[in-house]
Formats: C-alpha cells, sequence, structure tokens
C-alpha cells in the first residue's frame, strides 16, 4: 500500500468503521472521523515536505510523477474491440500536490464544523468521510476511467449530505446539484469513450484509459475520431474541438462559470455548513484541475483555440458574479456569489497559457479554497447561534462579538485581495498573465485583464459594505435580546479552526513560493505541452 | 263441496293465516304460540294427504319437542332474547322489508305458475300408480316400517347417530361456559 | 559605500520598518488591558526615528544603498524583495518617523481615556510599518502591497469609532476610491512587466534604468525583444497617476478625504496630512521617468486643478478638520502641479514642509477641538465642538496653541521667514518657468496656481481670525460665559516642536532663496536654472504683498467689523459649499448606478439563467409526465386493463359481501328464481 | 278428494312465508321459524307424493327423516343464537357482520 492509497482509503476505512459501530457510540464518531482526517492531514503534509518540485514536473510523462502507483485493476479481452486496459494508476505532480494538502486541511476545517450536526451522526460521517475518498482520489487519479469513477463517486455523498442535512428547500438544491453536475459528466463519458478507442498503449498496443498517453498524438490509432491528424469532425465541429467544449463544460460546471454557476447558489444557501465548506473549498478546485489536467493537456490544440472564449468567459463570470455579490441579502448567497467571481479569476489565469496566468489560477484555487472556507464557517458561526443570515438583521456585531469581527475581517480583507494574504498574489498574477498574454502567445486581449481588475473594486465594495452594515455601527438585531444572549463570541473549537485557516492564507501571501516552488516545474512543462499542440 | 273439502280448506287457511301471523307479529312470543298453531295445522293437512303417521309425528317432534325446546330455551336462558334489543321496526311494509316481500313473492307466483303449468294431477307416474295409491282405508305404518328396516335402513341408522351428534352438540353449545 | 555598510544600512531600515509591526503584533496577540500598548509603541516607533536617523545620516547624499533577495519564481520569472534607499526614500522613512513619533506622543493624551485604545495603537503601528514598507521597497510589486496596506490602516483607522455610522461609510468610501486608484495602479504595473518582464524599482527607474532605455518607433513603445503600441505608455503614466491621485486625493477622486476626517483628529494629521496623502506624490517621485509629455501635462492640469477646486470649496467650510482637509487636498494639488510641470525636487520640498506645517495645523486644531469637546462633555452641550462659527477668542485660552498654529498658518500662506515660503515659491516660480514652453491654453496653469495660493491665504486666515480671535461665540449662543483650558502639556510640547519645524531654518540657511535649501539641492539632479529668471524676484514679491493684503481683509471681515459680507445665498458659494457637488454626483451616477446594475443583474441572474435552467427542468418533468402518462394509459394500461377491471368487479362484488345472511339469501333466491325464469323462457322460446 | 295441486298450493304459499321470514326478519328465532316453515311446506310437498307411492312410502319417510333432522336442526341452531347472544348481546343477524370485508 503506497502513501496515495494510504491517503485515499483512509477515510474509507474509517467511514466503515462508523456504519459497523452501534449507535450507542455515535457521539463518538466524530472523533473517529477527525482521527482519520488528521492522519489524512499529516500524510499530506508529509506528502508536501517531500515533494520535489523541480523534479517531479510530471504533465504528459509517467516518470516525472511522484509517488507513482500503478496496478492492473481491469483487463478484459473484448475479442474484436482488443483488450481492455483500466489501471489503477495514482501519482502526483505539482499540479495535483496542492489539492492534497488543501483538500485535507479544509476537510478537517468542515469536520470541525460538523460538531454542529446533530442527527443522525453515521450516516453524515461515513458519507462525509466517503466524499473525502472520491475527492482525493480526483486528485491522484491518472487513469481517466478511475478519475471518472471517483468524479462521480463524489456526487452520491454530496446529494445526500445537501439532501439530508440541508435547509429548507435543500431538496430542490440538491437535485438541481446533482442534475447539473450529472449533466456534464454524462456527456464526459461519452468523450472518455471516444478517447478510449482512438488511444492505444503504446507497450501493449491495447487501447487505454492512460490520460498520459491521451496526451501523446503519437498514440492515437490513425483515422480515430479525435487523432489530430485525422481531422474528423462531428456536426461540423471539428472532433477534438468539440470533445474540448464537453469536456470543458462538465468541469466549467464545477467551477462554476457563468452561465453555468445557478447550481451553486443554491446548494450553499441549503447546504449545511460543512458541505458548504466541502463545497466552496473543494469541489469548485476539482473544475479547474480537471481544466487544467484534462481538457488542456489532452487538448492542446482546442484550448489555444477556444482560449479567447475561455478568457471572456472568465471575466464574465468575475464580474457578473460580483454584481450578483452586491445585490444579495442573504449572508450565505453573497458568499456563494463572490466565490463565482473570484473562481472567475482562475479561468482568466487559464485562458491566458502563460506561467503567471496559470500560477496565479492555481494559487487562486488555493487560496480561495483557505479563504471561502474560511467564509463559510464564519456564516455558519451565527447561523447555528441564531438560524438567520440575513444582514439586514444585523448591525453592530463588532461590539458584541469583537474576535468573530477580527476573523470576519481577516477574512473579507483576505479575499478581497489585500496584500500579505494569498488572494492578492493569486489575482494579481492572474491579471498580469491575462494581460502578459498578448505580448507572449496573443491569446488574450489586454482589455480583458483590465475589465477583470474592476472585479478586485466590485468585491472590495460587496465585502466592505457588508461589513458596514453587518459589524459597525450601534448594535441592533433583529432578534432582539434574545439574539443578544445567542450572539456568543467565538469559541476554542471555531477559532483553532480559524486560525489555521488565517495562517496559512497569510503565509502563502507572504511567501508565496511555498506553493509556487511546488509547481512551477509542472506549469513549465504543461506551457510547453499546450504550445506543442 | 264435501265436508272433506271444507275442513282441508279451514286447514289450509289456519297454516296460512297464522303463519302469517307469525311473520307478522312483533311479539316475538306471540309468534311462537301462533307458530304452535301453525304446526297442529299442518298436521291436520298431513291426515288430509293420507299420511296420519307423519301427522303424528309432526304433533310429538314438533309440538312436542321443537316448540317445547324453543320456549324452555327461551326461559332457561336469559329473559332479554325475549324482548327485542331494539323496538321492532314499525312497519310491515318496512323498505328493509321489501327485497324478502319482492322475493317471497315473485317466489310464490313462479311456484304457483309452475304448479298450474304442471298439472300435476294428470303427471306420468302419477296416472300409471293406481295400484301404487294408498286409499284412505291402508295402513301406511306397516309399509313404513317395513320400509325404514329395509331399504332406509342406513339412512335411519345415520339420522339417529346424526340425531344424538345433534343432541350432543347442542347440550355442548347452550351449556353455560365457565370462565376460565 | 561598501557592501557591508550597505547591509548594515539596510538591516537598520529594515529593524525601523518592522518595529512598528512589532507593536501591531505585540498589542493585538498579547491580551491585557483595552488601554494597553501606549508605552510599547511609543517605544517602538522611537527606535524606529532613532535609526532613521541613522539610515538618513548614512545615506543622505551618498550612492544608493539596494539589497535584494530571492522571493519568489513563477514560471521563469523571479521576484526579489529587497531595500532600495537613496535620497528620497531615506528623507521620506525621516519625515515619517518623525512626524509618527511626535503624533504618538501626542495621542498618548489626545486619546486617553477611549475604550479601545489598545487597537489604536495597533492600528497606529501597521500604518507606520506600510508606510516605511512603501518608501524603503525596491519592488513595484511590494510597494503596490504596501500602498494597499496603508490604505487599509487608514481604513482602519478612519473607522476606529466604528459605532458612528458617518465614519463607517467614511472608511468605507476611502478604501473603495483607493482600491479604484489601485486598479490604475496594477494596470500599470501589468503593462510595466509586459514591457520590461521585472518589477525592480532600481532596474527600471533608475539613471539608465529599463525605462530610459525603451524607445518609441513607429508608434511602438520598444523595449529590446518587447513592444507595445506606444499608446501604452500614455496609458502606463495615466494609471500610475491615477493610483497616485486616489490615494492623494486628487480630482476626480478627492471625495473621500474630507469625509476621512471622522477618524480621531491625530489620526487625520499623520495619515491624511503628513504622510499617506504624500504617498502618491512619493510614487510619482519614484517611478518619474515613465511618464512622457503628455501624461506630465495631465498631471500639471488634474494638480492645478484639484488646488484651484479645493481652495474654493476650503472657503465656505466651517468645519474646522475640513477646513484642513480641503487645504490639504489644495497643498497636494500643488505638489502635483509641481510634478507635472517637471519640479521634482521641488514637490518633494514642498511634500516635506506641508507635512510639519499641515500636521502642526491638524494637531493645534486637535487641541482646539479636545478642549470643545471638553466643554460639551462637562455642560453636556448640544454642539458641534468642531464648528468655528461657536469658537471665537480662543486666543486669551490657549495661547501655546494659537501662537503655534498661527506660524503653520503662516508656512501655509508662504510668508517669508517659514519653510512654505520656501517650497510654495519653488512651485509657483517653476511653474511659471514651465509654462514658458508651453502653448496658448495650458499659460492659465499657473496663474490658476497664483490664484489658489491667495485663496489659501485667504481662508486659512479666516479660520486663525474666527477661531482665535474676537469673542467666545458659543456664549452667545447658550447664554452662558465658559472657560477653556490650554491643552495638556504633552501635547503643546508636540506643537511647539512641530511649529519648530515650520521654520526655515531646518530647510535652507537662506530664507529667500528656495534654491539653497538641502532638500533641493540633495534631489534635484535636473535643475540648473540660475536665480536668471525674472520670475524668481516677481513671483514671490507679488504673491506676498497680495497675501499680506488678503490677509488684511480677512482681519478686518471677521475681527475688525466682526460680520462679513453674506454671501451664502449666491450661487457660487452654494457650488462651493457642496463641495461642487461631486459626492452628489458620484453618489447618483456611480454608487447609485452600479447598485441598480447589480440589483438588475442579479434579477437577470434569477429571472432569465436560473429561469432557464429551471424551465429545462420544468420541461424535462413535463415531457416526463407526458411519457408516464403514455406509459401509463398505453403500455401499461393493457396490462392494467385486466387487473383493474377485475378490481372493478371486484369492488362492485363487494357490495355484495355486506356480511349479512339475509342479504346473500336474497341474492342466492333471486339467482335461483331468474335462474327458473330464464329456464322458462328458453325454454319458451 | 283433494286434488294434488290445492296441497301444492299451500306448501307454496307456505314456503314463500317462510322465505319472507327468513328473508327480512331482524331476529335470528324469527328466522329460525321462517326455516320451520319451509321446512314444513317440503314436508307437506313430500307427503303429498306419497299418496302414489304405497309402498315404498319413500315421501313418508323422508318426511320423517325431515321432521328429526328439523327437530335436530332447530336444538343446534337455538343453541347457536344463545351462544352468540352471549357474545354479541344481540341476535340480530345484520349487526353481526364480522364476515364483512
Amino acid at each position: 500500500m503506497s502513501l496515495l492509497s494510504l491517503l485515499i482509503f483512509i477515510p474509507l476505512v474509517a467511514g466503515l468503521i462508523i456504519l459497523l459501530l452501534p449507535s450507542i457510540w455515535q457521539q463518538h464518531y466524530k472523533y473517529l472521523a477527525l482521527g482519520a482526517i488528521v492522519v489524512q492531514l499529516l500524510l499530506s503534509a508529509y506528502v508536501y515536505l517531500n515533494f520535489d518540485g523541480s523534479v517531479y514536473s510530471g504533465i504528459d510523462t509517467q516518470s516525472k510523477y511522484q509517488l507513482v502507483e500503478r496496478l492492473p485493476w481491469i483487463r478484459l479481452d473484448l475479442g474484436s474491440f482488443g483488450a481492455l486496459e483500466i489501471d489503477y494508476f495514482l501519482g502526483i505532480d505539482g499540479l495535483s500536490m496542492p489539492f492534497l494538502v488543501l483538500s485535507s486541511l479544509v476537510m478537517l476545517v468542515a469536520l470541525i464544523s460538523s460538531w454542529e450536526i446533530k442527527d443522525n451522526l453515521k450516516g453524515f460521517f461515513a458519507l462525509f468521510l466517503l466524499l473525502d475518498t472520491a475527492v482525493m482520489g480526483v486528485f491522484c487519479a491518472l487513469d481517466f476511467f478511475l478519475f471518472y469513477v471517483f468524479y462521480e463517486l463524489m456526487l452520491l455523498p454530496l446529494y445526500f449530505l445537501i439532501g439530508m442535512w440541508g435547509g429548507i428547500r435543500r431538496e430542490y438544491a440538491a437535485i438541481k446539484f446533482f442534475l447539473y453536475t450529472l449533466f456534464g459528466s454524462v456527456f464526459m463519458l461519452l468523450v472518455i469513450i471516444g478517447l478510449y478507442f482512438s488511444v492505444t498503449d503504446p507497450q501493449t498496443g491495447n487501447h487505454t484509459f492512460n490520460m498520459l498517453h491521451m496526451m501523446n498524438p503519437d498514440n492515437y490509432v490513425q483515422g480515430s475520431i479525435f487523432s489530430a491528424l485525422a481531422n474528423q469532425e462531428l456536426f461540423g465541429i471539428p472532433a477534438r474541438l468539440l470533445a474540448f467544449i464537453v469536456l470543458f463544460i462538465a468541469f466549467a460546471i464545477k467551477v462554476p462559470v457563468v452561465p453555468l454557476h445557478t447550481w451553486l447558489p443554491d446548494a450553499h444557501v441549503e447546504a449545511p455548513t460543512p458541505v458548504s465548506i466541502i463545497l466552496a473549498g473543494i469541489l469548485l478546485k476539482i473544475g479547474g484541475y480537471g481544466i487544467l489536467r484534462i481538457c488542456f493537456s489532452i487538448f492542446p490544440d482546442a484550448a489555444i483555440e477556444s482560449a479567447w472564449w475561455l478568457g471572456l468567459i472568465g471575466v464574465v463570470s468575475i464580474i457578473y458574479g460580483a454584481l450578483n455579490a452586491l445585490a444579495q441579502k442573504d449572508l450565505k448567497r453573497l458568499i456563494a456569489y463572490s466565490s463565482v467571481s473570484h473562481m472567475g479569476f482562475v479561468m482568466l489565469g487559464i485562458a491566458s497559457v502563460t506561467s503567471e496566468g496559470i500560477s496565479g489560477a492555481m494559487m487562486q484555487m488555493i487560496s480561495h479554497g483557505f479563504l471561502s472556507s474560511m467564509l463559510f464557517f464564519l456564516v455558519g458561526v451565527i447561523y447555528t447561534r441564531v438560524h438567520d443570515r440575513q444582514i439586514p438583521n444585523f448591525r453592530g456585531l463588532a461590539l458584541i462579538m469583537p474576535k468573530y469581527t477580527t476573523f470576519v475581517m481577516i477574512a473579507f480583507f483576505a479575499s478581497l485581495g489585500l496584500p500579505g494574504f494569498s488572494a492578492f498574489i493569486a489575482e494579481a498574477f492572474s491579471l498580469i498573465g491575462a494581460f502578459n498574454s498578448e505580448s507572449i502567445n496573443g491569446l488574450l486581449p489586454r482589455w480583458m485583464a483590465v475589465c477583470g481588475s474592476l472585479g478586485m473594486l466590485l468585491g472590495a465594495a460587496y465585502l466592505l459594505w457588508t461589513l458596514q452594515r453587518m459589524f459597525f455601527g450601534k448594535t441592533r438585531l433583529w432578534g432582539g435580546e434574545d439574539w443578544r444572549q445567542k450572539l456568543t463570541d467565538l469559541n476554542g473549537r471555531e477559532i483553532f479552526a480559524l486560525t489555521s485557516l488565517s495562517v496559512m492564507a497569510l503565509l502563502l501571501g507572504i511567501i508565496p513560493s511555498l506553493a509556487f516552488d511546488k509547481m512551477n516545474a509542472s506549469v513549465l512543462e504543461l506551457i510547453r505541452l499546450v504550445n506543442l499542440r | 263441496m264435501s265436508v272433506e273439502q271444507i275442513i282441508f280448506y279451514v286447514f289450509a287457511a289456519m297454516v296460512l293465516s297464522s303463519a302469517l301471523f307469525v311473520v307478522a307479529t312483533k311479539n316475538l312470543v306471540h309468534s311462537i304460540f301462533l307458530f304452535f298453531i301453525t304446526l297442529f295445522s299442518m298436521a291436520g293437512l298431513f291426515v288430509f294427504a293420507l299420511a296420519d303417521f307423519i301427522a303424528l309425528s309432526q304433533i310429538v317432534i314438533y309440538v312436542g319437542g321443537v316448540l317445547v325446546l324453543m320456549i324452555f330455551a327461551f326461559l332457561l336462558s336469559n329473559k332479554q332474547i325475549l324482548d327485542n334489543p331494539k323496538p321492532m321496526r314499525s312497519r310491515f311494509l318496512g323498505i328493509h322489508h321489501l327485497p324478502g316481500i319482492f322475493v317471497a313473492l315473485v317466489f310464490f307466483l313462479v311456484l304457483i305458475w309452475t304448479i298450474s303449468l304442471v298439472d300435476i294431477g294428470q303427471l306420468q307416474w302419477v296416472k300409471e300408480s293406481q295400484e301404487n295409491t294408498v286409499k284412505a282405508s291402508d295402513n301406511t305404518i306397516h309399509y313404513i316400517g317395513i320400509n325404514l328396516m329395509t331399504r332406509y335402513l342406513l339412512p335411519f341408522e345415520v339420522v339417529s347417530v346424526f340425531l344424538m351428534m345433534a343432541l350432543i352438540g347442542a347440550a355442548h353449545l347452550a351449556r353455560k361456559e365457565r370462565k376460565v | 559605500m561598501d557592501t557591508i555598510t550597505q547591509e548594515t544600512t539596510c538591516i537598520l531600515a529594515l529593524v525601523a520598518t518592522l518595529m512598528p509591526l512589532l507593536s501591531f503584533a505585540g498589542i493585538l496577540l498579547v491580551p491585557g488591558r483595552t488601554d494597553r500598548g501606549a508605552f510599547f509603541s511609543i517605544l517602538n516607533i522611537s527606535f524606529s526615528l532613532l535609526l532613521s536617523v541613522l539610515v538618513f545620516i548614512k545615506v543622505w547624499d551618498q550612492p544608493v544603498v539596494h539589497q535584494q533577495l530571492e522571493w519568489f519564481t513563477i514560471g521563469n520569472w523571479h521576484f526579489k524583495a529587497g531595500i532600495l534607499i537613496n535620497n528620497l526614500s531615506a528623507l521620506m522613512l525621516l519625515l515619517i518617523s518623525l512626524i509618527a513619533a511626535l503624533v504618538h506622543i501626542y495621542s498618548l493624551k489626545y486619546m486617553e481615556g477611549d475604550p479601545y485604545l489598545f487597537r489604536y495603537w495597533a492600528y497606529l503601528g501597521l500604518f507606520c510599518f506600510s508606510m516605511f514598507g512603501l518608501v524603503i521597497t525596491d519592488s513595484l510589486l511590494l510597494l503596490y502591497m504596501f500602498w494597499e496596506l496603508v490604505g487599509f490602516s487608514s481604513y482602519l483607522l478612519i473607522g476606529f469609532w466604528f459605532t458612528r455610522k458617518a465614519a463607517v461609510q467614511a472608511n468605507k468610501k476611502a478604501f473603495i476610491m483607493n482600491r479604484l486608484g489601485d486598479l490604475g495602479f496594477l494596470t500599470g504595473i501589468m503593462i510595466i512587466f509586459t514591457q520590461f518582464q521585472t518589477l525592480d524599482i532600481s532596474l527600471l527607474f533608475s539613471e539608465g534604468g529599463f525605462v530610459s532605455h525603451a524607445t518609441i518607433q513607429n508608434g511602438f513603445w520598444v523595449f529590446s525583444s518587447n513592444k507595445m503600441p506606444d499608446i501604452w505608455l500614455t496609458i502606463a503614466g495615466l494609471a500610475f497617476f491615477f493610483g497616485a491621485a486616489a490615494k492623494s486625493a486628487q480630482f476626480p477622486l478627492h471625495t473621500w478625504l474630507p469625509d476621512a476626517m471622522e477618524g480621531p483628529t491625530s489620526v487625520s494629521s499623520l495619515i491624511h496630512a503628513a504622510t499617506m496623502v504624500a504617498a502618491g506624490v512619493f510614487l510619482l517621485g519614484r517611478i518619474y521617468p515613465i511618464f512622457n509629455s503628455e501624461v506630465l501635462l495631465v498631471i500639471a492640469v488634474i494638480g492645478a486643478f484639484t488646488a484651484f477646486m479645493a481652495a474654493t470649496i476650503a472657503l465656505v467650510q466651517n468645519d474646522i478638520k475640513r477646513i484642513l482637509a480641503f487645504s490639504t487636498i489644495s497643498q497636494l494639488g500643488f505638489m502635483m502641479l509641481a510634478m507635472g510641470v517637471g519640479a521634482y525636487g521641488s514637490a518633494i520640498f514642498h511634500l516635506i514642509t506641508h507635512a510639519f506645517f499641515k500636521c502642526l495645523l491638524f494637531l493645534s486644531a486637535g487641541a482646539v477641538i479636545h478642549e470643545m469637546h471638553h466643554l460639551k462633555e462637562k455642560y453636556k452641550l448640544d454642539i458641534d465642538h468642531q464648528d468655528i462659527r461657536l469658537m471665537g477668542g480662543l486666543r486669551k485660552f490657549m495661547p501655546l496653541t494659537f501662537i503655534t498654529m498661527l506660524l503653520a498658518a503662516l508656512a501655509l500662506i508662504g510668508i517669508p521667514g517659514t519653510s512654505g515660503y520656501l517650497s510654495k515659491d519653488a512651485i509657483l516660480i517653476q511653474a511659471f518657468e514651465w509654462s514658458e514652453g508651453q502653448a496658448g491654453f495650458w499659460k492659465v496653469i499657473p496663474y490658476s496656481a497664483l490664484i489658489t495660493s491667495w485663496l489659501t491665504a485667504f481662508y486659512i486666515s479666516r479660520l486663525i481670525f474666527k477661531v482665535f480671535f474676537g469673542r467666545l461665540r458659543l456664549n452667545d449662543i447658550c447664554g452662558q460665559t465658559f472657560s477653556l483650558h490650554e491643552a495638556p502639556k504633552i501635547m503643546t510640547y508636540v506643537l511647539v516642536a512641530l511649529a519648530t519645524f515650520c521654520l526655515f531654518p531646518f530647510f535652507s540657511f537662506n530664507p529667500l532663496h528656495y534654491e539653497h535649501s538641502w532638500i533641493i539641492e540633495g534631489l534635484n539632479v535636473v535643475s540648473n536654472i540660475g536665480r536668471v529668471n525674472i520670475y524668481h524676484t516677481l513671483i514671490p514679491a507679488a504673491v506676498n504683498l497680495f497675501a499680506v493684503l488678503i490677509i488684511y481683509l480677512s482681519f478686518t471681515w471677521y475681527v475688525k467689523r466682526g460680520k462679513s459680507p453674506d454671501l451664502s445665498n449666491s450661487a457660487l458659494f452654494r457650488f462651493a459649499e457642496n463641495q461642487w457637488y461631486f459626492d452628489k454626483i458620484y453618489q447618483n451616477s456611480f454608487v447609485n448606478g452600479i447598485l441598480l446594475l447589480s440589483r438588475s443583474v442579479f434579477a437577470f441572474d434569477k429571472a432569465v439563467v436560473d429561469g432557464f435552467v429551471n424551465l429545462l427542468g420544468r420541461a424535462t418533468v413535463l415531457i416526463a409526465g407526458l411519457s408516464q402518462w403514455l406509459d401509463r394509459r398505453v403500455v401499461d394500461g393493457v396490462v392494467n386493463g385486466a387487473g383493474s377491471v377485475t378490481k372493478i368487479i371486484g369492488n362492485f362484488a363487494r357490495h355484495f359481501q355486506t356480511g349479512r345472511l339475509q342479504h346473500y339469501l336474497v341474492t342466492m333466491l333471486l339467482i335461483v328464481l331468474s335462474f327458473f325464469i330464464i329456464k322458462y323462457f328458453s325454454q319458451a322460446i | 278428494m283433494i286434488p294434488l295441486a290445492h296441497f301444492m298450493f299451500v306448501s307454496a304459499a307456505l314456503f314463500c312465508i317462510g322465505i319472507y321470514a327468513v328473508l327480512s326478519k331482524r331476529n335470528a328465532i324469527m328466522i329460525l321459524v321462517g326455516i320451520e316453515l319451509m321446512l314444513n311446506a317440503a314436508i307437506l310437498n313430500l307427503v303429498t307424493f306419497s299418496k302414489h307411492d304405497k309402498f315404498e312410502a319413500s315421501g313418508q319417510v323422508f318426511a320423517l327423516f325431515a321432521i328429526i333432522l328439523a327437530a335436530a336442526a332447530v336444538a343446534v341452531s337455538l343453541a347457536i343464537i344463545l351462544n352468540v347472544y352471549k357474545y354479541y348481546r344481540t341476535i340480530d343477524p345484520t349487526k353481526i357482520d364480522n364476515l364483512r370485508n
């Protein structure tokens, strides 16, 4: 059992143990889950420390991946179709490694916030840990089939977590989320199958699901549908472009980009706090990761062709999300829309195909992972206290909850891009990359970066306005004296979670090399691959 | 019209009228006593059918056995049975009697129709039974006895066993159940 | 200077920078009483001051000190963090630490008794740290970071009394307007990075740096292998200037500064008069070579316009701090004008002198406000303790404050013998010299500056006369006789200390010739114009003669006659009083526009985007329902038909199953009967 | 000599009265009486036809059996009625509808 498998399956094992334990001990399930996730965090920290970013640049060469694990999983002789070759193929490079650390830390925070969950603990923690397994698996998988399995496996626990422990309209939100994501992934399956029949393993000659083989144009069967040389067309669109678009839509739903974002506010608003944290902290990143790892690496030609549109989508997401956030009255919905806006920077950075842009986008994903988890955690804090999160119902919270206000200010200013926090570096370099793109590869016009920077202004506007409305001024609460009693300041557990997140954001903002050093080589390798076409 | 005929019709009228009173009266005790009259008159009718043994049996078994059984059963057991739990529905032609009256009437018409259609007196086997016809002077008991002990021996025994079973069963059912 | 001294200098500067951060972190992280931290911060800032003096002595008129370390790498680009100390930054370092130290000491008394005092000291620490960082850093990226941090700490300090609605609105406004400027700065950084692939200030902007090597060829801005249309050079300059304009409260981004006066007066004096607002001028100084002539012209025009506009507004304000705030905007306009006309050294010189006398003005005003506030608290009066219409005759109660403030006001007017005379005349003279080379319309600029300086004389003398001369008008209003005290001793010490810096000897031994000022000599590498020009004698004479006349005019209006012509109904007066309606225009067009836009975008999102999704969902459900209907009626119908027939019959038959014996019998007999009847009729047929 | 048909008319009338009693009475005992009436009608028929069967006398023998069985039936049904009354406190057969549905 190698390190990555341990990382993936420890939560699953813990989840199974929880299922087997009798319900009398349900108050202790969380400690078991906590144990599993702490072990996972320690493992991922170990992986982080031992990861050599300059050597393991990964992308399309197996030898450049660290901790590779490749076992034959499914081998079926299908007669005239050749032999089915599916590997249990794991490995990490600079693109996936940061997400392992991010996921395990966010999982820890989400778990800490699930202390507030009171009903059906067995189901909750089992699903939670299953979700953890699936997420880790997605980031480690290098076989497309395995990736897809983990990708779909994520949906199931999320659907139930939202649908069973959510708010009033939880079923609507859960179904909406489920259908959106399924819509994307069903078409993805078609592309996967198409790729399978187009790509062969150069050693065995069998068709394969290996992603790394898919990245190499030499492995494509001559005249097959996705072969770059064959230039096949489907519905009058080049097949490779169509496949890219389909995959992009699948991942863009996850990111999410305008106009595929509408599941996000509903899902966030209805989901319980831990699930919101996971959704914003990890799930959205899978979209960005998928675009880099799969869309750009397997279909670089189509990526270059559609970069302009991706950039446009990014800019639109930034501004559109920010404007929507400005109009919100529900704090959680506001933060959900701000996620749309922040993830727009990721799209913009990726679309630029410059090292600054992609690094900035990666950084933005990591930073947004920490910050949005923090924001949702903070919303959860007041929501569990008074079961309300309408902005107009609160005023002057700073007087009664000073520690809480401090963390809210840290989170707000960090996510509006105050220098010293990770979001600043991320957004600045996404924009710089987008701006630079015209000079380097001519993909994005310069106005996109300038327009994108408006998002930073709007971000300041909606966050500061919220801060002013909810926290400053004389204390006035909708629920009166009752609320004042209930709105106690943070306790130790919450302070621990929030502190760890803000320290991460601060560390990455001051010493960005902590992240950049690990992923630089991979980013350069990716750009080389994309420019190779 | 001979005296014989007059007496027959008197008996027939008594049977029918008393039977009608039996079903029409609301008082259970009255109806049972009227039923008693019906049975007596039936015995008279049997006599006219040249079956005096049957008439006697009718009186002994029915009047002596069945009716006494009925009355004793009431008297021995709860008296409440005799007064109606609810006052009887007032009208004879109440809505819930209608199906009964209707069916009975239709049945009656069908039967009359059938009987008149058949013309029993001219039936084949009736006409051919000149030898076999009982005369008023014949002793039917003789033949009954012979037949019972020969041709109908098995049914006779079965009936006797059955009768005993019925008696035992009735006794068993009717005994006061002891609460366990 | 050899490397070892370079390193020590850098370490000194670094330590000086980090000391206030230490007080920020220390005060916030170490729990304790709510008024903790005063001693700690003053100690730290004094230490910084000491180190700054050392650095200044080492660096002034010496080669530039520059040390850097690898910070992080993105792709193939290496970003370095380092310290770059030249004359400009050493001077700024000294200025900031000196004023900060004085303000710290002043706050000791001024802020006494506030319930959340530790936050005040912590925020001041953060501000000083970011300001120091801003002046010593060598990278545009770091400069930008500190630039925003300065804005952030200003946000915190303006909103220090966060229960006041006006304060939190003001700090939000300040931050957002600064953010708007920051976007300009960021755009500038993006352009610079794209063109030169580095953000190192010394590489870019030093003599013979990259910027000076870039050339314009055939409409392209070319540097080695990179080129972009030359419009981007202008855009870069404008973008940087836009950033500087936000920070230095220049038109059109000036409206946050008057509102920022909601913060404590000590904060206003440090941040919104002396240091932070000067950062814009400092930025222009750091990146001066990037500006081409068009941008410089824009800077000059905007500077002159802002100066004039703010001065007119200051004429009619009644809030003592607001008058000073508009005066600050106006003076910053002078500095921008100086930058625009190429008087780089004079701009910085004015920055320095202005920092002292404006800080002093604010602190004296603070002393006045402090005493008025005491009065208000003591007698529970319902008055605005910052309204100059209620003051008067304070010179008898607070003589020391009066004298110091008078000195500062004279410096602001530019009376010979004060520091302000030197720097202001330098700007005016150079502006006139610059206009020689300009065509037609632009000659207006120096004249507007001239008029502005006269307006300055008027509004500041109005302030002084109204506050310190005559009788206490509060007595008339409340019908009581109040008396005030001199400000606490510590505060007066600070005032006196600052007042000495308003005098000429600190800047030049020749009270009349600005060229001899050591600051100009230290900075002004290009100025080689001697006193040959007629402007050099004419302008100071004209300015001062006229200024004295104006002072006399206001003296007659406000002191001698005790009443001034009432202009408050004239259109111009109201125009100025409403600050040229900028706030209203911004509120109505931009703020409300954006809010309206955001609401309509949200409605669009809900109705169209989400509506489309829901419509799809509903359509799917409808189709599913249809197919289900078909399935049930047609496919299942056949199957269920048999079943349902049975069921119907069963249900029908169920009614016979009444459990009533007699019903059964009736049925049975009816059947028998019908059997008979049928039998008969069938036979009959 | 009385014609056979007249006996049969009487028998038919009696039978129908019995039917009516069985069908519409709300009292188990009256139903029992109705049954007895019907039985008597049947016996009357048997006896009547037995007139033309002198030697075998099957009609009369059957009439005897019928009388005996009727007596037994009465005994048993009376016992049942008493028991029913014990359980349900009623002898109205319409109320005793445990078999319903």
